[in-house]
């Protein structure tokens, strides 16, 4: 396969961008049907995408154009380039170097960075506000996030997702370190601002967050960026902690599992205030992905 | 029902902790006990209906009579509703409704049409704000030291001066009022 | 301090059908007391004009063309009508009646909100003189 | 603030529009350096001068002008008006009719609680609860339908009764409807007391003393979950009450989740209620004669409508149209007195009485300017001003 289609065509752009609309749509149907509501039209977030594309892209005044409009586009470009790590559609990462975990959590949290800046750039209040509280709650998921991934990249002795996922192939690690995985999981959450953790964008208080100024083709880049984080995410904890991801069906089968137990959670929490997101990572978050780690490295020491 | 002893005077404890059935007597108890609180202007008091009292207090003394309600934590002040005797009559009324139990004392403070001032009862209640800015812009009843003077409901480009809840207040044919005050 | 407390919630609707009713191609039977399009007849109308009088939205305007007759035509207003039955209230005769299975009465023109009750002939007669005269839409009955 | 010369007073505006907000309204807070010395806001964004309107109307037309006050209240306000037009004719509706007003009042209780207890939900987040409580809401409204012929605005009085009777069938209806909203209710009043994370979000917050709850006058079930004892149903029971008592329900914490507890547990005082009228209804014709023109006088009306007490004055000068009706609508008092609530308050504890006072007003993300002396004008995010809170109260 010579790189350029799989750079722009296969397990890269085009179909990227299409898989993280159609896991968006899965996520707002499955939350729906637990709600008891039908949910979208299986193409109601291609429709979404299309019609922000469509639309005129108002840049606010008091907000520099040139960041205003360039951010949107640092933000795909991250999360794209973040997937070219991680294992997708049972292919084996399409590029991989010793180190590659650290880099593609960094590329994911560069795209909520972006989001951030992006509200605090215009002076509307509510993306003003939006904007801080994303920032506080990247840093407040970030660390457990983190070393939660670290659990398995330390069995393995290994910081290359490839080898990782290649060892995780066969062996179940979430039965080793089940902590591990549930703080993965958890930090997944608070990574795409999903409820309980979704103060960001509290559209009761704040309309739409750090992204209220934002029309047309920016937002509509976020909106991809969001599913394009989506994938990798579920992707990465599932190559991790459930077994590898090594053939197709292994891949949409449990990435489709992830989204199931996701969607189940998204919909059973009131929205936390940021001063008790922050508190609750960094309470329990932490020391509990602190100890899973401290309780493998003891054993792997030991072994 | 808050069954603390509702006043001091030894003659008119009343036995309000055995709540008896019967309403409309329980709400007589209540009006004598208001109509002793009240007795210099309780005189011409008149009983429209047989839980209602009203009883007409000159501008001067109403802070005096709220007081005298208020501090004996007869009820609460629950409206203050104003009231437009038309042109001819050339005179208005703003009735301060105290409301316990089944009772309702009301305060008819009568004023003339032109030049209507009241004292403002916030000091007691401080609640009861609202109730006198809805009543100056509606009727033009200016009341003194009230907090907070501001209009509550009419729109900031109102012309000043129209006072829309008025008999004499023109209702244009499209609605909302042409400004037209006919004095 | 129990933690997921709507979890029967979840694991129920996951069972059940969503409970949202696709309203045009699903339609539930309307209740009985359901108020929808007002209907006259003009049987035993005797023009007194009380559902004129009451009605809050002036909907409804009684044109007399013959008291002793009894010839009467209604000039009902649909887009004006509340359908809060207060006619039907007022009414002594009770010719005045809200259908419950007529409530789907959106129009794309202005004039077909307006609906003239009575006797073939005399509603023919009304149409006649409305053409040229054009009455004007208040209540009060001519 | 060492400083010694004279502190003006600043503005802190809280905008009307909100996506909060359903009713528009505009809020100030003028401060004196810590201390709130001043609340108040400006409303009017949705007034259509009603009272205005009801003195060039018939009485009969009034009745459905008055109804459109409010949407989830409309048969409060027409109950209140009817029996205080019906007080001054003189004319007493009948046992069978005054039963039925009853119903329906009660049936909208139940719909505007459960209206509430879903908005309460959206605003801390908790969209499942929402959902739910908006679908069994559905139930509550189908019954309405079936018994008036209108969802929202029922029309169910007339001036001397009511336009409609129960039938045995629409009886067994709203008793079956009733069973699946009643076990419904005991769901939902386990997940508003026991679900942590729905606790993080209301207990504690915006707690009103008794005292402070009389000394204000707050009045409805704001009032009752301060255990102060206001129903007017049981205080001056009117048109069936004085046969099917109520009791009221109270709670002492006085906070939001107070707040919660009582709506959900009248919601089950409701049931018992309508139940005991669907088995004991009287007998009898649904209206009585009504004159035309109504004697001259005055009369006040007083209800409990399910945010607290609706006032009616109503002044005929004889004709057939109303000399003055006056309309006090609980919301304005409610909101009124837990203003006052604010005032003397740190400014570091607006987010939490802004939060309590109703969830459609809690608009506890705004942006507030606050210039105090020395410091030039920097403008708070509402999180600095929570922080700024916190860290007051930790010195």
């Amino acid at each position: 396969m010579n790189p350029l289609i799989a750079l722009l065509i296969f397990p890269g752009g085009l179909f990227l961008l299409l898989l993280g609309l159609a896991y968006e749509w899965v996520d707002r149907k499955l939350v729906a049907r637990l709600q008891n509501r039908i949910g979208p039209r299986w193409f109601q977030p291609f429709a979404d995408v299309l019609k922000l594309l469509a639309k005129e892209e108002v840049v606010p005044d008091g907000a520099n154009p040139f960041l205003f409009l360039g951010l949107p586009m640092v933000a795909l470009a991250g999360a794209l380039t973040a997937a070219l790590y991680v294992p997708l559609a049972g292919l084996p990462p399409s590029y991989s170097f010793p180190g590659d975990l650290i880099v593609t959590v960094y590329l994911l949290s560069l795209m909520t960075l972006c989001i951030g800046l992006g509200g605090a750039n215009t002076i509307d209040r509510f993306s003003l506000i939006g904007a801080t509280r994303t920032l506080t709650q990247l840093f407040s998921y970030e660390a457990p996030f983190l070393l939660a991934l670290l659990g398995p990249a330390i069995v393995v002795g290994s910081w290359q997702i490839g080898q990782i996922a290649a060892y995780a192939d066969t062996r179940l690690l979430a039965l080793t370190q089940p902590v591990g995985f549930v703080v993965a999981l958890i930090g997944l959450m608070g990574k795409l601002e999903m409820p309980p953790f979704d103060a960001p964008e509290a559209e009761t208080e704040i309309v739409a967050g750090a992204l209220t100024e934002y029309s047309g083709r920016g937002y509509a880049m976020f909106r991809l960026g969001k599913g394009v984080e989506l994938i990798v995410g579920l992707a990465l904890v599932a190559a991790f902690y459930l077994g590898g991801v090594s053939d197709p069906l292994s891949f949409f089968g449990k990435t489709l599992l992830l989204l199931v137990v996701v969607a189940a959670l998204q919909s059973l929490f009131a929205r936390l205030r940021i001063e008790q997101t922050v508190g609750l990572w960094w309470r329990y978050g932490t020391l509990l992905a602190l100890a899973q780690l401290l309780f493998t490295i003891v054993t792997e020491v030991m072994v | 029902m808050s069954t603390e002893p509702l006043l001091q005077k030894p003659e008119l404890v009343l036995a309000l902790s055995q709540l008896d059935r019967c309403r409309l007597c329980m709400a007589e108890t209540l009006l004598e006990a208001a109509k002793a609180l009240l007795q210099p202007w309780a005189a011409e008091s008149t009983l429209p209906e047989p839980n209602r009292m009203d009883v007409p207090i000159p501008a001067a003394d109403l802070l005096a009579a709220v007081k005298a309600l208020h501090d004996a934590r007869w009820g609460y002040l629950s409206a203050i509703t104003g009231l437009d005797l038309g042109p001819e009559a050339g005179a208005m009324e703003a009735l301060y409704h105290f409301c316990m139990g089944a009772a309702v004392v009301t305060l008819r403070v009568r004023l003339p049409r032109d030049e209507a001032s009241v004292p403002s009862v916030c000091g007691l209640i401080p609640s009861a704000s609202f109730f006198e800015r809805e009543l100056s812009e509606m009727f033009g009843v200016t009341v003194t030291d009230t907090p907070d003077p501001s209009r509550l409901f009419l729109p900031d480009d109102w012309p000043d001066g129209v006072y829309p809840l008025r008999k004499d207040f023109v209702m244009s044919p499209t609605g909302g009022g042409n400004g037209a005050q006919a004095e | 301090m129990k933690f997921a407390t709507m979890l029967s919630d979840l694991w129920e609707s996951l069972r059940r059908k969503p409970i949202t009713q696709q309203y045009p191609f699903e339609r539930t039977k309307t209740p009985e007391h359901l108020r929808g399009l007002l209907l006259y007849d003009p049987t035993n109308c005797t023009g007194c004009g009380l559902c004129v009088k009451d009605c809050p939205a002036n909907a409804i305007e009684n044109i007399v063309l013959d008291k002793k007759a009894k010839r009467f035509v209604v000039r009902y207003h649909v887009d004006r009508c509340t359908f809060c039955a207060q006619c039907v209230a007022s009414c002594r005769q009770e010719c005045m009646k809200l259908a419950n299975d007529m409530w789907e009465l959106a129009q794309l023109g202005k004039d077909d909100f307006e609906i003239l009750y009575g006797a073939e002939a005399d509603v023919q007669a009304v149409m006649a003189s409305l053409a040229n005269g054009g009455s004007n839409g208040t209540g009060e009955p001519k | 603030m060492p400083t010694t010369e004279p502190r003006e007073k600043f503005i802190v505006p809280i905008g009307p529009q909100h996506p909060a907000l359903k009713e528009p309204g505009h809020f100030e807070f003028t401060v004196d350096g810590e201390i709130v010395t001043g609340a108040t806001a400006r409303l009017g964004y949705v007034h259509r001068g009603i009272e205005k309107g009801t003195e060039d109307r018939s009485w009969v037309q009034n009745l459905y002008l008055l109804e459109r006050i409010c949407g989830i209240c409309s048969h409060s306000h027409a109950l209140a008006y009817a029996l205080g037009v019906e007080k001054l004719a003189g004319v007493e509706a009948p046992p069978r009719a005054q039963a039925i007003r009853v119903l329906v009042a009660e049936l909208e209780r139940i719909h505007s609680h459960l209206l509430w207890l879903g908005v309460a939900a959206h605003e801390a987040g908790f969209d499942t609860l929402f959902m739910y409580s908006w679908r069994d809401r559905e139930t509550v409204m189908d019954l309405l339908e079936n018994l008036t012929g209108n969802r929202v605005n029922y029309s169910a009085n007339v001036l001397g009764g009511v336009k409609f009777d129960v039938s045995v069938e629409q009886a067994d209806a709203i008793r079956r409807g009733l069973d699946f909203l009643e076990e419904r209710t005991q769901h939902y009043l386990t997940v508003v007391t026991t679900d942590s994370m729905f606790l993080r979000r209301t207990r504690g917050i915006a707690t009103m003393s008794k005292q402070q709850a009389e000394a204000l006058g707050v009045i409805g079930p704001t009032a009752r979950a301060s255990d102060v004892p206001r129903d007017v149903r049981v205080e001056s029971p009117y048109a069936a009450y004085t046969t099917f008592p109520v009791e009221a329900v109270l709670a002492t914490a006085g906070d939001l989740e107070a707040r919660f507890l009582v709506r959900v547990k009248e919601l089950f005082e409701s049931y018992r209620v309508i139940r005991e009228i669907l088995d004991r209804m009287p007998a009898g014709d649904l209206t009585a004669r009504m004159p035309r023109r109504v004697k001259e006088g005055e009369t006040v009306s007083r209800i409990e409508a399910p945010r607290g007490e609706l006032f009616y004055f109503i002044k005929s000068g004889g004709g057939d149209r109303p000399e003055r009706v006056k309309a006090r609508t609980p919301s304005m008092f409610n909101f009124a007195s837990v203003l006052t609530l604010a005032v003397g308050h740190q400014l570091a504890d607006i987010p939490m009485i802004m939060a309590g006072i109703d969830p459609c007003f809690s608009c506890n993300d705004r942006l507030v300017v606050v210039n105090r002396i020395g410091h030039e004008a920097d403008v708070w995010t509402w999180e600095k001003l929570r922080q700024y809170g916190i860290e007051y109260y930790r010195r």
